[in-house]
């Protein structure tokens, strides 16, 4: 058997060297909002273990995909936005889904394939969206969202409204035509769009060094666009990236490329076992757990964080029930919706829990 | 009425659409102040400024795919492929992202894609194929493809306001060949097929250019013969069809495509399953031959279907 | 003869053939250590190293064109998408550049692209389509589809030594679930239709999984019924199908793929135009509802063909 | 109207600064080098002259494409190749098929749809190759040939062979998903492949301003690939950035991006007056006819120009003549050929007329 890669020493050169996470105080999060980026992490992780949970006991049909270790990356980009401004996630982005408000039954429902989750069966897994708070259902293959989120920015510039959209997509995503196709158009027309590059050091069973020579994120620049490096298992930090980026796209100033440095805590999905990543790089980076991190920033700060906690697991076991009463979707009713037979409905508004929003919406039909 | 030419009628179409609502754009590669390969797109850049008639980079995922972004908040974008041929680098993004998503979500992608296909203009095998078939197999997505100025600009106007993508299959050999009264302002073409001739000893179905080819074949045929323009190949106007064939009883389908797996290979499918009582004969087939479009004039007129093709599959059948 | 699962067949082939012909080495996303996302290349990097069992970036497109780029100076890739769906994203190289290559010029692309295809798998809109139709629609490929573990091997050495491009689709609930026997060493089965069981009432056409639902929904039906499995979908062995319906003259097509433009589709209208006379019934299709494969089992199964609809289907041609 | 470009003003930024063009001497061409390299691009540009006046004639079907004024950079790169060195010529290519060898008579008949043509009627104007010289049949589809140059470097590497390949393309094609999956496979996989970016500042009528905000060529270091940028209209000083770039791949160093910065001189196709285009900026470029400058530079040295001229005056006449006389291909066989019914026939060898070539071939099959 070939060794499990040693990813700490293969990594490709990175110019751009990481944020420093912020210390006690913070210029834009007030502590309510700090209280609140734990309250969604852990909820975003309690969805994710409940969703493993139930796979395991078979209950889940098909795979499963989850980010649990990667919960600052989408919470903290996603708690940056408003409500106008829709998100494109991935498979390691619950966070995203949740911080813009989805349910949580739906979510639990989604993974059981019940007619009550968010896509009533129709989608696996993390195949879905409540774009009625904003969230697109994303499509399997990578990253084809990008080019999708690159377009809701045309439209919002051609409209002249003050909002921007946003991309989550792996390290391994950067190799396909459609990154790039998306970064160069969004820089070319200088879209209000934010793509955040979740580096979790793997593609599947793939080293980083398999990939690509350079770290993606050096790239930006040949497109002329900004770019920063935060670490991703931060949320603060992560927020802070994409709260400037946003600033940036909205007054005009274009796409901004964030990476978000994290790790891939488990396999791929819960059938692969990882054996291909050494222990020692993943005990080094259990260190490194952004709950963790976020609650001991609390404690210290005086938050009860145990409170917190409880709070969430009230929350998961009340949706769990929720969810396991849904019946299941009905098969006679898989023709309908294949055309769409009336006006469309657009995307809508989500949560934007962020205390820093003014009364910013862009003013459109529903604002 | 206004005698316009085919091209001229998308224009039209597009211009008026324009005026009409102003969530419609137009997006594709020197579209712009050059107004489009085909010149489909001129003059629009003066009336609709470079905002709504965006010259794009050569990148056809993202012009399908952010025409997708663009319409879930609200636009309605209209794209336009240079040649059809190069659709089949946004491929993906047509059947996966635009197709797809009403159905699983249901968010609607009201976006229009508009492909200068087919061949008979000496453009080899990279600037003639007919690539309909492969998207009626693609769940979500609607084929259109007009065979007169009247219909490309109500079936465009017709595509632009339907609140699915629409694949809009316009044939470049009509584009100034084939000229006629076009409607002045507003009317939509249903997505349906028409009876462009009737007759009842039997039936030629066709679309696109072959409908011209077909009426041609079929006009001083010593018979009764009926053609039926599909216009719409996805959904399917099996009503139609089928009522034809069940008057006519034999029954001649017509493609330009590339033989195997042609939509009109789908339709034959369609009617030996669910008229063969009515049959007299068999389903015959007239396509391209299974081989990339040649250039050579004397190359590409053996591999198309022509008039004459046509005329001898109806004799054989008139005869059966 | 060895028992083997369906993949363990497509292991074999592989190891087999790239000891015989150090010409032709393996690509794909995650197929070296890790053997592949369903394991169809475990261990072959140990024995042939990670030049010839080579990770790829995910960059589908390129993984399609290295390989022609490798084929026509003299190597023998293999490529593997990760799952079929995601040929998509390679669609235009492969019908662009693989397809048309050999008629265009003379120059041959023998590249073997293996596709982990179709559903009964709670996969969901993008992990169970059943691409076939798409590629037998564009000219110089040939699509292959094995049913069983000794074909999957067979067909799979066929695969590689054409000196075409060759779509090699795989059904990913055979992967484990197929097991029979397979001649050790080497042989390679032909690309063409197979009766598997002979009968003289009836014939049900098939391939990949429903080939095995076929079977299993004809075994006890009060008459006798002939299955056949096409094995090759391009270019199609018409000969034995038409020979088949001839001698029954009723014939049921099953697909598993979305209904409209399916192969199936295709396969049936070549019987209505070749074999109308010897029919006694309707040419009747099985196949997908034409939506995007849903996720919930109960909503997949709905979907997909089944033994009873199959059944159903038989009974009425019988009856008729 | 919206007025022409001003293409001077208006190009994205571009670090890279121009090679100077060398002088009276040449390190690594000798003067027989040289004087080749003028009959090279009269000979390119006396076909595409022919080519355009059959087309107006009405003896070419279809359109007709051709990269007159632009002769400088296929002739200089494919120059530095060696015989067993395959190229994928683009559109304005022509010079890459007659450096290789291809009969000017197979060319003429290839536009006039000839059974003689290199595709015998077969494929138009100039999608052919005649790869039995190595050179590889384009597909229209941009830039689609630079991942099929990439395959064919990775089959060198993989076998051993001291060989690279070369694919051009244009800026306009810079913008394509293909684009960056062979930047990104060929670095990662530091393959001797060459890829050459003919800058000729349009991509039909689309100025590089609406293409990209940042000149491509910089690009190639987020990709980990060296880049240079020349004067796209300098025989020598493209020749000179292949070779570099030739050496580099068969020693082991993986791809080079080069930058031939040159302009279209006519319209897209013969079609196209490119009334987009200011006569001002044209008329700057025409004092940079890379003829022109060649014959020159030739001149000073005591070459006689006009000899050469002659030449190639009478050698396409005799091959107008042949193709002339070709038959037209016979409807009959338009099936043959769909499929490769024997043991396939692999790329050849090319014609390699630099004088530098010493005894490198790499041992294959037929060296
Ligand atoms: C175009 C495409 N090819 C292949 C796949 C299969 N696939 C799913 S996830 C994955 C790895 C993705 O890696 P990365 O982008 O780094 O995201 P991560 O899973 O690490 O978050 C692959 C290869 C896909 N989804 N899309
Ligand atoms: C994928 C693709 N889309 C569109 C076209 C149509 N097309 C042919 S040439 C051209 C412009 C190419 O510009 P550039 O790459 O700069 O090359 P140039 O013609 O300037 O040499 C376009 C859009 C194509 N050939 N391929
Ligand atoms: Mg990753
Ligand atoms: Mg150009």
């Amino acid at each position: 058997m070939t060794p499990p890669h040693d990813l700490e020493h293969e990594a490709p050169t990175r110019a751009v060297s990481l944020q420093a996470a912020p210390g006690s105080s913070h210029d834009h999060l007030d502590l309510d909002d700090r209280r609140r980026l734990l309250h969604l992490m852990l909820t975003t992780r309690a969805i994710e273990e409940r969703g493993l949970l139930l796979y395991k006991q078979g209950k889940v049909p098909g795979s499963f995909y989850d980010g649990r270790g990667q919960e600052a990356t989408a919470v903290g980009a996603t708690y940056a936005l408003g409500a106008d401004d829709p998100v494109c996630p991935l498979i390691r982005d619950m966070g995203a889904h949740v911080v813009k408000g989805t349910s949580t039954a739906g979510i639990l429902g989604q993974y059981l394939g019940r007619a009550g989750g968010v896509s009533g069966g129709r989608e696996g897994n993390v195949h879905f969206g409540d774009w009625h708070r904003g969230v697109i259902p994303m499509v399997s293959m990578l990253p084809d969202m990008m080019v999708v989120a690159t377009g809701m920015a045309m439209g919002f510039r051609m409209r002249g409204e003050r909002r921007c959209a946003l991309s989550f997509f792996g390290d391994g995503a950067t190799s396909r035509g459609d990154w790039h196709e998306a970064m160069n158009w969004a820089a070319v027309q200088q879209l209000p769009v934010i793509f955040v590059l979740e580096n979790n050091q793997l593609a599947y069973s793939t080293p980083l060094t398999q990939q690509f020579r350079v770290n993606p994120v050096e790239r930006a620049a040949g497109y002329g666009m900004p770019a920063v490096t935060v670490d991703g298992n931060d949320v603060e930090a992560v927020f802070d990236a994409t709260r400037e980026a946003r600033l940036r796209a909205l007054d005009g100033g274009g796409p901004t490329l964030i990476e978000a440095v994290t790790m891939r805590m488990h396999g791929h999905g819960a059938h692969d076992d990882a054996a291909y990543v050494s222990p020692e790089v993943l005990a080094a980076w259990q260190e490194k757990d952004p709950i963790v991190r976020q609650a001991q920033r609390l404690s210290a700060l005086g938050v009860d964080v145990d409170a917190v906690a409880d709070e969430v697991k009230a929350e998961v076991a009340d949706a769990l029930a929720e969810a396991l009463a849904m019946p299941v979707p009905d098969p006679a009713t898989i023709l309908d919706g294949l055309y769409c037979e009336s006006e469309p409905q657009i995307v809508g508004r989500g949560d934007a829990p962020w205390s820093g929003h003014g009364d910013e919406a862009w003013g459109g039909a529903d604002a | 009425m206004p005698e316009l030419t085919y091209i001229e009628a998308i224009n039209e179409a597009l211009r008026e659409e324009m005026r009409r609502d102003d969530r419609v754009f137009l997006m594709g590669e020197d579209i712009g102040a050059y107004g489009g390969a085909f010149k489909a797109t001129q003059g629009l850049i003066d009336e609709f400024g470079a905002e709504r008639v965006r010259d794009t980079p050569i990148a056809e995922a993202a012009i399908i795919g952010t025409a997708v972004g663009s319409a879930i908040v609200g636009m309605r974008p209209v794209c336009e492929m240079q040649f059809a041929d190069f659709v089949s680098c946004g491929f993906d993004q047509i059947v996966n992202v635009a197709g797809k998503l009403h159905w699983r979500s249901g968010l609607a992608a009201p976006i229009t894609v508009r492909l200068p296909a087919g061949g008979g203009v000496s453009g080899g095998p990279f600037h003639s194929q007919n690539p309909e078939a492969w998207f009626m197999h693609a769940p979500g997505l609607k084929v259109v493809a007009p065979s007169t100025p009247a219909d490309a600009k109500g079936l465009l106007l017709a595509a632009i306001r339907d609140p699915n993508p629409v694949i809009f299959i316009e044939h470049k050999a009509l584009y100034r060949r084939a000229r006629g009264e076009v409607p002045a302002g507003d009317y939509e073409t249903p997505l349906r097929a028409r009876v462009v001739r009737e007759g009842s000893d039997l039936t030629v179905i066709a679309y696109g250019a072959m409908v011209h080819t077909a009426l041609e074949a079929t006009q001083d045929l010593d018979a009764s013969v009926e053609v039926v323009d599909l216009r719409c190949l996805a959904p399917l106007d099996t009503e139609t069809v089928l009522a034809s064939v069940r008057k006519c009883s034999k029954v001649l389908v017509v493609d330009e495509a590339n033989e195997v797996g042609a939509a009109g290979a789908y339709v034959a499918a369609v009617i030996a399953e669910r008229a063969f009582d009515d049959l007299d004969g068999p389903v015959r087939r007239v396509a391209a031959a299974q081989i990339p479009i040649p250039f050579a004039p004397q190359l590409e007129a053996a591999t198309l279907p022509d008039a004459g093709r046509i005329r001898e599959a109806c004799l054989d059948l008139l005869e059966y």
